[in-house]
């Protein structure tokens, strides 16, 4: 009897399998379908200067010390010259969690590779804005 | 001053001598380069003439069903079996290269040649380098007797599958020599795990192939697969039609059976070692077999290239041909591997004589069974 | 190497560089196909994260104690955040109570799928690899939704929790559950019934409870032994909720052997173990109270910390979690942070209990402990 | 098995160990504080006595000044009970007799104690370095000795890396 169960346990895994071979696949075409992310999602920051008042909560929470506050910084009004290492950063979120007046949000934005880690050291201008380079393929512009 | 001395050298005629000297010279230069020619020309001409002659034979061995062919398939089986795994998993297998990423294996084989050949250390360089091209060869061998139809077919010897399984007994050799040229230790267990397949693996599968050859009466495949006009073998011998399928499973070393090559325990048995080229040639040697089992099955279980009367009998063999592989490919995909000690217990306590029992009731039913006998079509 | 093994011992390493060894090694010593003697080494992963947690905040180290086990990062950081919550004497708000406990866990559940795929990978069949794995990217896509960052979560914080729940991540949660529970029957064909699998894991890795418990092993391992130890039942945490929720503690016993643990009662233990953490998180998903997520003037407190003592303990996927915190007065960060990662002792008791066993089975007694470099490095 | 409550085996204890003294936080956990001499006995008594106990760790504590705590947590699931051992040690290089033999689990903490805190447990049979890495053996980075700031990296014996350079200074800028 246990033999014939055998059997029987063979011919449900087969079954199972053969079911999964003609069923949709999960996965979808990584760079050039968009996913939807979440309002929270935790990317990369992005700075507003008008409502920086360069207290440096940010920097004393940063727990990997990825955010710096240049406050010799004459050109930029304020003083707040934000730059931002994202070779660094973990993304924990505890940068917008201290500040208190609306200067500094995460954005949706989490692909951030650069081809060196140098480009990744966002300096103030860098951090202001999110403008990104469309994607390209077979003539096609994706995002 | 009574004259000058005489000249002793006509320059003239001198002059003249190495003209003559010089022609004589080309002209057997000339004669030699000729008759070199002659001769190339006379072999292009006497190959020209053989090739005419047995133009059908070379075109079988080199296009349809020979190399080209034959690689084409087994290019073609790498693909479908990346695809069907990956519908399996969940997955869509490769789909950036060409329509339906039919091209991804091109550039995989590419990369992989590109890449900078290693030899360790301690291995026996020349061994490392010549045995993954001699498995590459001996694997590809046995197509010659695969018949896709009774035309279509490059040699059929009555006894090509004694043959088929002679040249697939030295493949484990050739996977044990490599582990063991390779100088490390986990591609000598893999090595040893190789052969300890085969000896699970090659007594059932050459029992269970027992069975269509005394049920056609013969030693050919071709014969074999002909033999079955009336009545295909799946019919009367399931079992060994299961018996083919796991002992070729475990002979070829393919997923539930595959520990000489299991990645997480050997990382990769006997092949840990080989660089980009000769890992391609040892890769694409077990695709070749995965297809080659999968014809074989055809030609002895399921009718070679009988199936629907209005087709030709190619297509009719290829179509059965993708049938069978597809279901190896799933059967593949859908277990856990065993351990090396338990493939050789199951094989020779289950395998083999369930195989032998089969053919044992088929002959039986034949002879009681009636109307059954005269099914059967005996061959050669 | 004893003496009586002679010439046909081999030493061979098994990892740092295996395909199956991702970040630790062991030298085994193997005569014929049998291993005699097994050394795991450890520290390819060393982190210094109990140097490193004295340099920091203490709302910070949440965040380096989730990065010892990306997988169960809910439950990961709690202990360090308990320990802290006790030496503060901080009160919870009763709705942050109730949403740690659900996340931490759909975290385990999470982190349960992930292990029983990369058990079937190294048994060779990575069907069953990926198939949790899409079911546990819905519990990724619920982890985005909450907190927004799909596996570094930093969900608690001394006081509470740092995002709130919304009909979003509800919906998304029980989505999730529920193609669970509709896969659950499949993936119990594929595994419980599977043959092969039998063959494979069916007294593999056998050891006795009181074994087990001498070498410090607890979690599932040990409760797939028959004994239910269990800290969710027996260390009742004031600022956890799960005695609101009705259950029992999942406990196997095999009828064959009991008392004894093989990798096969553990891959059912641990079946047992997500179904509990399903029931818990629908019962709990009905009673969230309102209210604030957090307080403000206790996460205040964290900033600087009275002179004590805490010992932050948890049930985690793996086993008992713990840290032990000591602080000076005044403190900004710890003076000692001791962690106890669950995988030390289920790493440590491979050398008690592979030998005997084949080469081959040596992965499979290996991944039957759910093992996690990070918990054994940190 | 679960008969045994905290109360009972503090008072069992202290019966065969008057020396030792024993403090009861809560309900579920008891610290108990010994001499570096008497932790075996106290230990084998632990083994004994209490049901199931789980070693769940040993750790060291630097107290400066040479001084050292070694905490052992024991818990006990039948009885629910948490146990910590608490043994102070003096020196530079302090010693004390290991467990591991009587719980194997404890083996390990006690040679991850070893090289961070360069505590010496005699009989121990394998105190080679588990966790750092060949440099560090010797240094005990656990200790509050022991400084990580970049200027005193040499001493750890570690390859120095360069800090990364910083962003550039925009041109202009006031000072």
């Amino acid at each position: 009897m246990s033999k014939l169960g055998v059997i029987k346990d063979i011919l449900q895994v087969l079954r199972h399998i053969v079911r999964q071979v003609f069923s949709r696949p999960f996965t979808y075409f990584y760079p050039f379908e968009d996913r939807e992310y979440p309002e929270r999602t935790r990317g990369r920051h992005i700075h507003i200067r008008e409502n920086c008042t360069a207290c440096g909560q940010c920097v004393r929470a940063c727990p990997v010390v990825a955010i710096r506050i240049d406050k010799s910084d004459r050109k930029y009004e304020k003083d707040a010259a934000l730059y931002f290492d994202y070779s660094r950063c973990i993304f924990c979120g505890l940068c917008v969690d201290a500040c208190r007046f609306d200067a500094l949000y995460h954005t949706p934005v989490v692909d951030l590779s650069e081809g060196s880690r140098d480009e990744l050291k966002y300096d103030p201008e860098r951090i202001e804005t999110i403008e990104r380079e469309p994607l390209e393929w077979r003539g096609r512009r994706f995002r | 001053m009574k004259g000058g001395v005489l000249l002793q050298i006509d320059i003239f005629g001198w002059l003249n001598g190495i003209l003559g000297w010089v022609s004589g010279v080309l002209s057997w230069v000339l004669g030699i380069v000729d008759a070199v020619l002659a001769f190339v020309w006379s072999v292009i001409i006497w190959v020209w003439d053989l090739a005419w002659a047995n133009f059908f034979l070379l075109f079988k061995a080199i296009v349809f069903p020979g190399l080209v062919f034959i690689l084409m398939l087994i290019i073609f089986d790498v693909w479908f079996t990346r695809k069907v795994w990956a519908r399996v998993q969940d997955r869509r297998g490769p789909f950036h290269l060409g329509k339906y990423g039919g091209l991804q294996l091109f550039a995989d084989a590419i990369k992989l040649v590109a890449k900078e050949t290693i030899i360790p250390e301690g291995a026996k360089r020349w061994m490392f380098r010549f045995l993954p091209g001699f498995l590459l060869v001996v694997v590809l061998l046995p197509f010659v007797f695969i018949p896709w139809s009774s035309t279509w077919i490059i040699a059929d010897l009555s006894v090509s599958l004694v043959l088929v399984f002679a040249f697939l007994t030295a493949v484990p050799v050739i996977a044990l020599l490599t582990g063991w040229v390779s100088g490390s230790k986990y591609t000598l267990i893999g090595g040893f795990r190789a052969a300890n397949n085969q000896f699970a693996a090659e007594i059932p599968l050459i029992v269970s192939s027992a069975g269509p050859a005394l049920l056609a009466g013969s030693l050919s495949i071709l014969n074999i697969s002909q033999a079955q006009s009336q009545l295909w073998y799946v019919l009367i011998l399931p079992i060994s039609f299961v018996t083919f399928l796991v002992s070729g499973i475990a002979s070829i070393g393919l997923v539930p059976l595959d520990a000489p090559v299991a990645d997480s325990e050997v990382i990769f048995g006997w092949r840990t070692e080989l660089p980009g080229i000769y890992f391609t040639m040892t890769y694409f040697a077990e695709f070749a077999k995965q297809v080659l089992y999968s014809a074989l099955m055809v030609a002895f279980f399921f009718g070679g290239s009988y199936g629907v009367p209005t087709f030709p009998p190619v297509l009719n063999f290829f179509l059965k041909f993708l049938v069978v592989l597809f279901f190896f490919i799933v059967v593949t995909s859908s277990f856990y591997r065993i351990r090396q000690d338990q493939i050789v217990k199951y094989s020779w306590k289950y395998l083999m004589p369930l195989s032998v029992i089969n053919i044992v009731i088929a002959l039986i039913a034949l002879v009681y069974v009636p109307g059954l006998a005269g099914l059967l079509v005996q061959g050669g | 190497m004893s003496p009586d093994i002679g010439d046909e011992a081999v030493e061979i390493w098994f990892g740092p560089q295996h395909v199956s060894a991702h970040g630790w090694a062991a030298k085994l010593t193997v005569v014929g196909d049998y291993i005699v003697e097994c050394d795991p080494h450890a520290g390819y992963f060393h982190r210094s994260a109990e140097k490193v947690l004295e340099f920091r905040t203490f709302k910070q180290g949440g965040l380096v104690l989730e990065r010892m086990c990306m997988l169960e990062a809910f439950l990961a950081e709690y202990p360090y955040i308990s320990a802290v919550e006790q030496i503060a004497g901080m009160e919870i708000p009763e709705r942050a109570k109730v949403l740690r406990t659900i996340m931490m866990e759909a975290s385990r559940i999470h982190s349960l799928q992930f292990w029983w795929g990369q058990l079937s990978a190294e048994l060779g069949l990575f069907a069953m690899t990926l198939w949790p794995w899409v079911d546990r990217e819905f519990f990724l896509d619920t982890f985005e939704e909450l907190t927004g960052s799909r596996h570094a979560a930093s969900f608690s914080t001394p006081g509470g929790i740092r995002y709130d729940f919304t009909d979003k991540v509800r919906q998304k949660l029980l989505r999730a559950i529920g193609r669970l529970e509709s896969n659950l029957p499949k993936f119990k064909d594929m595994l419980l019934r599977s043959p092969t699998f039998k063959m494979r894991t069916k007294d593999v890795g056998l050891f006795n409870a009181e074994d087990g418990i001498k070498w410090g092993l607890s979690g599932p391992n040990i409760k797939s032994c028959g004994i239910p130890m269990d800290l969710r039942k027996d260390w009742p945490d004031p600022n956890l909720a799960y005695d609101l929720a009705d259950w029992e503690v999942p406990v196997y016993e095999n009828p064959e052997h009991p008392g004894q643990s093989d990798a096969y009662d553990r891959m059912v233990q641990r079946f047992m173990e997500i179904e509990t953490s399903v029931s818990i998180i629908k019962q709990l998903l009905d009673q969230i109270p309102d209210g604030p997520i957090v307080d403000p003037k206790a996460r205040a407190k964290a900033n600087r910390l009275p002179a004590g003592e805490a010992y932050g303990r948890v049930e985690g996927t793996r086993g008992i979690t713990t840290v032990w915190l000591k602080t000076q007065d005044k403190a900004q960060t710890p003076w000692r942070a001791k962690i106890r990662g669950p995988c030390f002792a289920s790493y440590y008791s491979l050398k008690h209990m592979v030998p005997g066993s084949t080469f081959a089975d040596f992965v499979v007694v290996f991944g039957s402990l759910d093992p996690y470099p990070g918990w054994w490095d940190r | 098995m679960s008969d045994i409550s905290p109360s009972d085996f503090a008072g069992s204890l202290i019966r065969s160990y008057p020396t030792v003294t024993i403090e009861s936080k809560s309900g579920q956990s008891l610290m108990i504080s010994v001499t570096p001499s008497m932790i075996r006995d106290v230990v084998q008594f632990i083994a004994d006595n209490l049901p199931m106990a789980l070693p769940e760790s040993v750790f060291g504590v630097d107290l400066e000044d040479d001084n050292y705590e070694l905490i052992y947590i024991f818990w006990s699931h039948p009885a629910r009970l948490l146990c910590q051992i608490r043994v102070q040690l003096k020196g530079e290089t302090p010693s004390i007799p290991t467990v591991s033999d009587i719980f194997p689990g404890l083996e390990w903490h006690e040679r991850e104690t070893h090289e961070m805190f360069g505590i010496e447990f005699e009989g121990h049979p394998d105190l080679r370095p588990l966790l750092l890495p060949d440099e560090l053996v010797g240094k005990y980075p656990l200790r509050k000795r022991f400084k990580t700031d970049r200027s005193r990296l040499a001493e750890s014996g570690l390859p120095i890396v360069k800090p990364r350079p910083r962003p550039k200074k925009e041109e202009g800028s006031g000072k």
